[in-house]
């Protein structure tokens, strides 16, 4: 049987609220970061959906950019939170309020 | 199966690689940089290899095509770099910084040149090539007057960045090697992103920038303070391409092309406004605002203007500004320009809270950082006032506005950086009390550059006010500009308090004498060059500026 | 400005430009080598204002042999700005040189270059003075802006740069606070009144899609009365802070803080002039808006009167002289308000010699008297410092407006003008009164300072100033007495004929009162007043009311003038003093900080989202996604609805 | 056939309400007995406190640097697939574009090398 594509885009706006949710609701920063890759990947897969739907291969080029630029923000943003842990020996998101007005 | 039937037969896109020379110009100079860097002892053979490629690579295209220009540029370009490399074997940073000046230089000039081509008086090429409103690479660049001005834009911010940022990073022992790459890197996806026409483009282009961007902030490692800014930029980015890309994801899904024309085509065919078109606008002002720090996406600005280095702020404030609102140009006005009565009173009301918010909020600021990262935000929202504008008036004053608060950025946070040297320590607007009587020319620069900040006529801020709000009387939206007059009447009283503490204030006392200032040659150079512009542009040639974007602006019909 | 011509090469209005260059140069000259120069940087400045003077002179000459309608010229320099292409806007570099700006040329170029003289010897001893001769030249090149710029933007350039100099140069000796604080509140109220200025330049630019004057100005019957009034009273807002009209005239006095020569340049002959310059220059707009140009008079007229009453129970010689300039202003407002421009402009001229002179012989009585302000402290010193005694002594009479001083025909013309104005009395009932204010004051003034008994301080060796100020005070005194040459009836004077082509004509009909009627009352009120304040103020035991003392105690016994002088003079001035300081406190300075205050707090109030804390940030973020989804929402409704 | 998508937003909602009202629940009826363990980061079972971490030694930050240059390098490889299945097409043009690709991919693999990015210590 074959799923009609708005099953898959449903799936992935789940996906992308629960990762949003999870930015806001979590203090520790390495899950804050999952979060965020769930939400690029959620993207990932409305794309190839709409690829699919659209009929082109647009979707699903952008896709593959996607997960390369997903690769690189783990590392940046992994690097900048051992970083952080090796000055202040915490990955708690609310440590880091040092600046504000 | 049926899915394979629907994808059309592959067909090569013919690559103009001039399309994106400048981009090739400023990556290929910063692998260059990190390359010799890497070299260690090693580094005369290493630039001797470059050498030899580059030189095999320009004689050969020299006998494959009758073209003579192109491969002796780039013969030079290896000549002089064999050259630097020899002269300054054991000095890699101020080699590293000189090939970064050489390869902002060059965009700069890349750029004029494809300018030339573009309004038809050829340089040496043949214009039909590579240039013309009509999108190049596939479909991926767009080389127009918004795109080219943008680059010269950028690319002049990092020519100033550079010497700005030699003494400073060396007294701060954050003078490591990656330095001047990472922003020819970041120089390279701003001005990939001026010049992108389709959405995927969009997205990688902002995608290099920012995480060139995040590692610079966070340059200084054993700085908290630095890494705070480096991982709150870096967080919300993040959070706010993805929004981004789900926009863009959502536009895809509407339109069924990535292409920003194409899309926008197929936008203004929807007879009704409907849901997803609508979200879709909606994340993808999310995540331009994000870039641009409009109210109420600017709450990283502060933080991070505050925590990063102090140079690397100038430039972020400056060039990133510009870049994305070049991507925002052609997305909005220029694609969804037929749609704009639904997105302009967003950008409206979002123009109205910027300025005010920026204003008011830099009011309370004590750290002349901070405050100047609050002043970035309303600034971003004048800018907005040409956006709304949806006329070519509009987009010359977006243009004119972003080229000059460049240099006004740069020239603050560059006389800051130079203060920073000397007081080690983030200034706080009491630390500048009589600043003027004990250094008046770099506190007579600052005020300039305050001034200017302020659109007291007579300086070039005052031109780029009066450019956009112009558009914006002509576009009716006299109400938004009574509105910027007041946030800029509110912003001259915090401009004015830095300028009164440094003229008519006296160190107070119990203050330790503090050393004298020991400018360096970068610094002071950068820092004249922009005060030169500032004065330049205010006074006697602000039409050439304007004749320009004037020019550039011709792609909005 | 109907028929407007190129200046012909070399004529002197073809190298006009350089009137507002030259001082410039200088002044960056002296700003970059002012401490190598050292003695000569004053040299540099005198030689730079002078050239311009002369300059001015001959582009004067030049004019007055042109034809009577060919004396308007626009030399354009060059592009300026230029915005949207060629249906866009464009402003150039160019100076109009007409009758007006020709006077107003003469005007700032010569009080400048005295004042330029006098600073050499007053600024002697202060070991900054190439910088304070390099912001004088600023100031006197961003002032030739003003008046020669040739479209209101470049009007509204020298405007902000007048601003500007005058801020610096008030804040000059900022060791002592309250000098920045002063300064800043100049800043602040000129400020206020610059909003109303662009705003009306929008507007004007919005209706007639030019800001240049010969576009403009012949254009502005075309235009609908309600935008004209608009741009009149935003334009009134702008000249009133700049010209320290009623409610924003607190800042003027309290810029007295400068140094004196300043004073005199800024304060009193240029810049505080240049609302009503602006006002002269719009007059054909105002002549549309006749109602507006009422209230311009009137508001001039309670300014006047203010001002005066505020003046006569001051104490500071120099706080006087700045009142009694906001009264006089209040007399130039009340002539370009009923319509006779020309009335307005020439008091201003007169008021520009004789003011500048009061205040430098208030500089040069400063000198003498070891820097004592309060005029209770001096006394006597006529035979000491003769020369200042007697040129102030015409400078008073001119204000005071005896006959056939300077100030006499420009005073008489403005009030004939206002009785001539139907229903414009009432103003010219109030002049009457100030007139003889005035001459109270002055006459309080003088004899204080230089009559009656010495009381100055022991140890203080009063001595006349050096001839580098004494000569300015000299010329500046035969201006004053003459220059009623200048136009010696409203009807067939001068300078009527020379502004025709620059100001529009006042239109005339028919005083309420005659001619000699008019005069005598004005006269008499002011002879009246003058010779009151001069008795009262021979007596000694008068002269020290305040100071104390045993005179005062022989005086209540003796003969109760002091109860009488407390109430009728002291009183109500001090009252209507303390009025408005109070108003200055809570409504100026109350506005001011009330909106500092109100900013700061709404910053405070807005700083608590800044929590530091990444996660709220991100919350910020998704409530800006829903409000610009709610945002679109409506608009697509609104879409919808048409 | 764009109406289909019109359910998405409401969905959207749903979905959000789902997440929320599950967050909420879980944090009210589930007990909240916190402990340092519970609140530590989770880095792959290794306690990320350097005092009481594993043989008393800071765990080394290799692990992370490795790993992600591992992850680097391994998902620039995705591009390789679909540029291989249209080679042909490509022929010698795309193969030198590629050659430029894998050029700068070494370079990168050149700076990790030199900058001492895969020595344990």
């Amino acid at each position: 049987m074959i799923v009609p594509a708005g099953h898959y885009l449903v799936l992935a706006a789940a996906l992308f609220t629960v990762g949003v949710v999870g930015v806001l609701v979590r203090r520790n920063l390495i899950v804050m970061f999952m979060c965020i890759e769930l939400m690029l990947n959620s993207v990932n897969l409305t794309l190839v959906t709409f690829s699919r739907v659209n009929g082109n291969l647009d979707g699903q080029v952008l896709s593959f950019f996607v997960m390369v630029v997903a690769a690189a923000e783990v590392t940046v943003g992994l690097a900048l939170i051992v970083n952080l842990f090796r000055l202040k020996a915490s990955a708690d998101a609310d440590d880091v309020d040092a600046l504000r007005s | 199966m049926t899915l394979l039937a629907q994808i059309p037969p592959l067909q090569i896109p013919d690559i103009a690689w001039s399309a994106i020379s400048p981009e090739l110009v400023l990556f290929g100079v910063g692998i260059l940089a990190l390359l010799l860097d890497t070299a260690g002892p090693q580094r005369l053979q290493a630039s001797f290899l470059v050498f030899g490629f580059a030189a095999a690579g320009a004689g050969y295209i020299a006998l494959s095509t009758e073209q003579s220009v192109l491969p002796g540029l780039v013969g030079l370009a290896a000549l002089g770099q064999f050259a630097l490399t020899a002269i300054w074997r054991d000095r890699p940073r101020l080699l590293s910084a000189l090939l970064a000046a050489l390869g902002f230089a060059g965009a700069i000039g890349v750029t004029t040149w494809q300018w030339g081509a573009y309004s038809g008086r050829l340089v040496g090429a043949d214009a039909a090539t590579f240039v013309g409103t009509d999108s190049l690479l596939g479909g991926m660049v767009a080389v127009d007057g918004v795109a080219l001005f943008t680059r010269v834009t950028v690319c002049l911010a990092g020519l100033v960045t550079v010497p700005l940022s030699f003494a400073y990073a060396e007294e701060r022992r954050i003078h490591r090697g990656e330095y001047y790459p990472l922003l020819l890197f970041a120089a390279t996806g701003m001005t990939l992103l001026a010049s992108s026409a389709d959405f995927i483009m969009v997205f990688i282009a902002i995608e290099v920038l920012s995480l060139s961007l995040y590692i610079l902030a966070g340059f200084a490692k054993r700085d908290l303070n630095s890494q705070e800014a480096a991982l709150k930029y870096f967080l919300l980015g993040a959070f706010s391409s993805a929004l981004l890309l789900y926009g863009i994801a959502l536009v895809y899904g509407v339109t069924g092309s990535t292409n920003i024309a194409e899309a926008g085509r197929a936008f203004s065919s929807l007879d009704a406004p409907q849901g997803m078109a609508v979200a879709a606008m909606a994340l993808l002002i999310v995540g331009f605002g994000f870039k641009t720090a409009i109210v109420p996406f600017h709450m990283w600005t502060p933080d991070v203007y505050q925590g990063a280095p102090t140079p690397i702020t100038g430039f972020m404030a400056a060039a990133t500004k510009a870049a994305a609102f070049a991507a925002f140009l052609r997305v909005f006005v220029g694609a969804f320009a037929p749609l704009q009565w639904s997105w302009t009173p967003v950008l409206w009301v979002l123009a109205a809270l910027t300025m005010l918010a920026g204003a008011i909020l830099a009011v309370v600021q004590n750290d002349v950082k901070r405050m100047l990262g609050y002043s970035a935000v309303a600034h971003a929202g004048y800018v907005l006032i040409g956006f709304v504008a949806v006329n070519r008036a509009g987009v010359s004053g977006v243009l004119v506005y972003l080229l000059i608060y460049t240099f006004m950025s740069l020239g603050s946070f560059g006389v800051l950086a130079l203060l920073e040297r000397r007081n080690h320590k983030a200034m706080a607007i009491d630390d500048l009390r009589g600043l003027g009587r004990r250094d008046p020319v770099p506190a007579g620069m600052l005020a300039l550059f305050l001034l200017s900040l302020a659109g007291i006529p007579g300086t070039a801020g005052f031109v780029a006010k009066f450019a956009v709000f112009r558009a914006g009387i002509e576009a009716g939206h006299a109400a938004l500009v009574v509105i910027a007059v007041v946030s800029s009447v509110i912003a001259a009283f915090f401009y004015i308090r830095v300028i009164v503490a440094m003229f008519m204030e006296d160190v107070p006392e119990g203050v330790a004498a503090e050393a004298p200032l020991a400018p360096s040659t970068g610094m002071s150079a950068g820092i004249a060059f922009s005060a030169a512009v500032m004065v330049a542009f205010g006074t006697v040639l602000p039409f050439l500026l304007v004749d320009l974007a004037d020019q550039a602006a011709t792609f909005v019909s | 400005m109907e028929n407007v011509l190129t200046p012909p090469a070399g004529s002197p209005v073809d190298f006009a430009w350089l009137i507002p260059v030259v001082p410039a140069l200088s002044a960056g000259l002296l700003l970059v080598f002012g401490k190598r120069l050292g003695r000569l940087s004053s040299a540099v400045a005198i030689l730079s204002i002078g050239f311009s003077a002369t300059l001015s002179t001959m582009v004067f000459a030049f004019l007055q042999a042109q034809p009577e309608e060919g004396r308007v010229f626009v030399r354009t320099l060059g592009t300026w700005l230029s915005v949207g292409g060629a249906d866009g806007l464009r402003v150039d570099w160019a100076l109009l040189i007409d009758p007006l700006a020709s006077v107003m040329l003469l005007l700032v170029t010569w009080v400048g270059l005295l004042i330029h003289v006098y600073s050499l010897g007053y600024m002697a001893h202060d070991e900054r003075n190439p910088q304070f001769f390099a912001y004088l030249n600023l100031f006197a090149a961003s002032m030739l802006i003003l008046v020669t710029g040739s479209s209101f933007l470049t009007l509204f350039v020298g405007w902000e740069l007048v601003g500007l100099c005058s801020y610096l140069l008030v804040g000059f000796w900022f060791e002592r606070r309250d000098y920045a604080t002063a300064a800043k509140k100049a800043f602040v109220v000129n400020r206020i009144g610059d909003v109303g200025f662009m705003i009306a330049m929008f507007l004007i630019f919005a209706t007639f899609g030019s800001l240049t004057f010969a576009d403009v100005l012949p254009a502005v019957s075309t235009a609908a009365t309600g935008v004209l009034i608009a741009v009149g009273l935003l334009l009134f807002v702008g000249a009133t802070g700049k010209s320290a009209q009623i409610p924003l005239f607190v800042w003027l006095p309290d810029a007295m803080a400068g140094p004196t020569p300043v004073s005199a340049l800024i304060h009193a002959a240029t810049m505080v002039t240049a609302g009503v310059y602006l006002v002269a220059r719009a007059s054909p707009l105002y002549l549309e808006i006749p109602d507006v140009g009422l209230l311009v008079a009137w508001v001039g007229a309670a300014t006047a009167f203010v001002a005066a009453a505020i003046a006569c129970a001051q104490v500071d010689l120099k706080r006087i002289l700045a009142y009694s300039t906001v009264s006089q202003l209040g007399y130039m407002f009340i002539g370009v308000g009923v319509g006779d421009y020309t009335a307005g402009v020439f008091h201003l001229l007169t008021h520009g010699f004789f003011k500048a002179l009061l205040f430098l012989a208030a500089g040069s009585v400063m000198h003498a008297v070891a820097d004592e302000t309060d005029i209770r402290r001096m006394g006597g010193l006529f035979s000491k410092m003769p020369v200042t005694a007697v040129t102030s002594l015409i400078a008073v009479l001119a204000i005071a407006g005896f006959p056939y001083t300077s100030g006499f025909f420009s005073k008489e013309e403005v009030l004939a003008s206002a009785a001539a104005r139907p229903g414009a009395q009432g103003i010219w009932v109030l002049g009457i009164l100030v007139a003889g204010m005035t001459a109270f004051y002055m006459a309080r003034w003088f004899v204080l300072i230089f009559l009656g008994s010495p009381r100055w301080a022991e140890g203080v060796r009063p001595h006349e100033s050096p001839p580098s100020m004494t000569l300015p005070l000299v010329v500046l005194a035969v201006g004053s007495a003459a220059g009623g040459l200048l136009n010696t009836s409203p009807e067939d004077g001068f300078l009527h004929h020379w502004l025709e082509p620059s100001v529009a004509a006042f239109a005339a009909d028919g005083h309420f009162l005659s001619e000699g009627l008019l005069l005598g009352a004005a006269l008499g009120v002011a002879a009246v007043g003058g010779l009151l304040g001069a008795l009262l103020y021979l007596r000694v035991d008068v002269a020290t009311v305040g100071v104390g003392g045993g005179a005062r105690n022989a005086a209540r016994r003796r003969y109760y003038v002091d109860e009488v002088y407390e109430t009728i003079v002291m009183r109500p001035g001090r009252a209507m003093a303390d009025a408005f300081a109070a108003f200055d406190r809570r409504g100026i300075d109350g506005a001011v900080n009330g909106l500092a205050r109100m900013t700061a707090g709404v910053a405070t109030v807005g700083r608590r989202t800044q929590t530091g804390f990444v996660r709220s940030y991100a919350l910020a973020v998704l409530a800006g996604t829903v409000l610009i989804a709610a945002l679109f929402a409506s608009g697509v409704v609104f879409g919808g609805i048409r | 056939m764009l109406a289909e998508y019109l359910p998405v937003a409401v969905l959207f909602v749903i979905a959000f309400l789902f997440v929320a009202l599950s967050l909420l629940v879980s944090s009210k009826l589930g007990p909240s007995r916190p402990n340092p363990v519970k609140n530590a980061a989770y880095e792959s079972g290794i306690i990320p406190d350097p005092e009481t971490a594993v043989g008393g030694s800071r765990f080394p930050v290799r692990f992370y640097l490795v790993a992600m240059l591992f992850i680097i390098f391994d998902v620039e490889a995705v591009f390789l697939y679909p540029w291989a299945t249209v080679l042909r097409d490509l022929s010698w043009y795309g193969l030198a574009v590629m050659g430029v690709f894998v050029a700068l991919l070494f370079e990168s693999y050149y700076y990790v090398l030199r900058k001492g990015g895969l020595e344990w210590d």
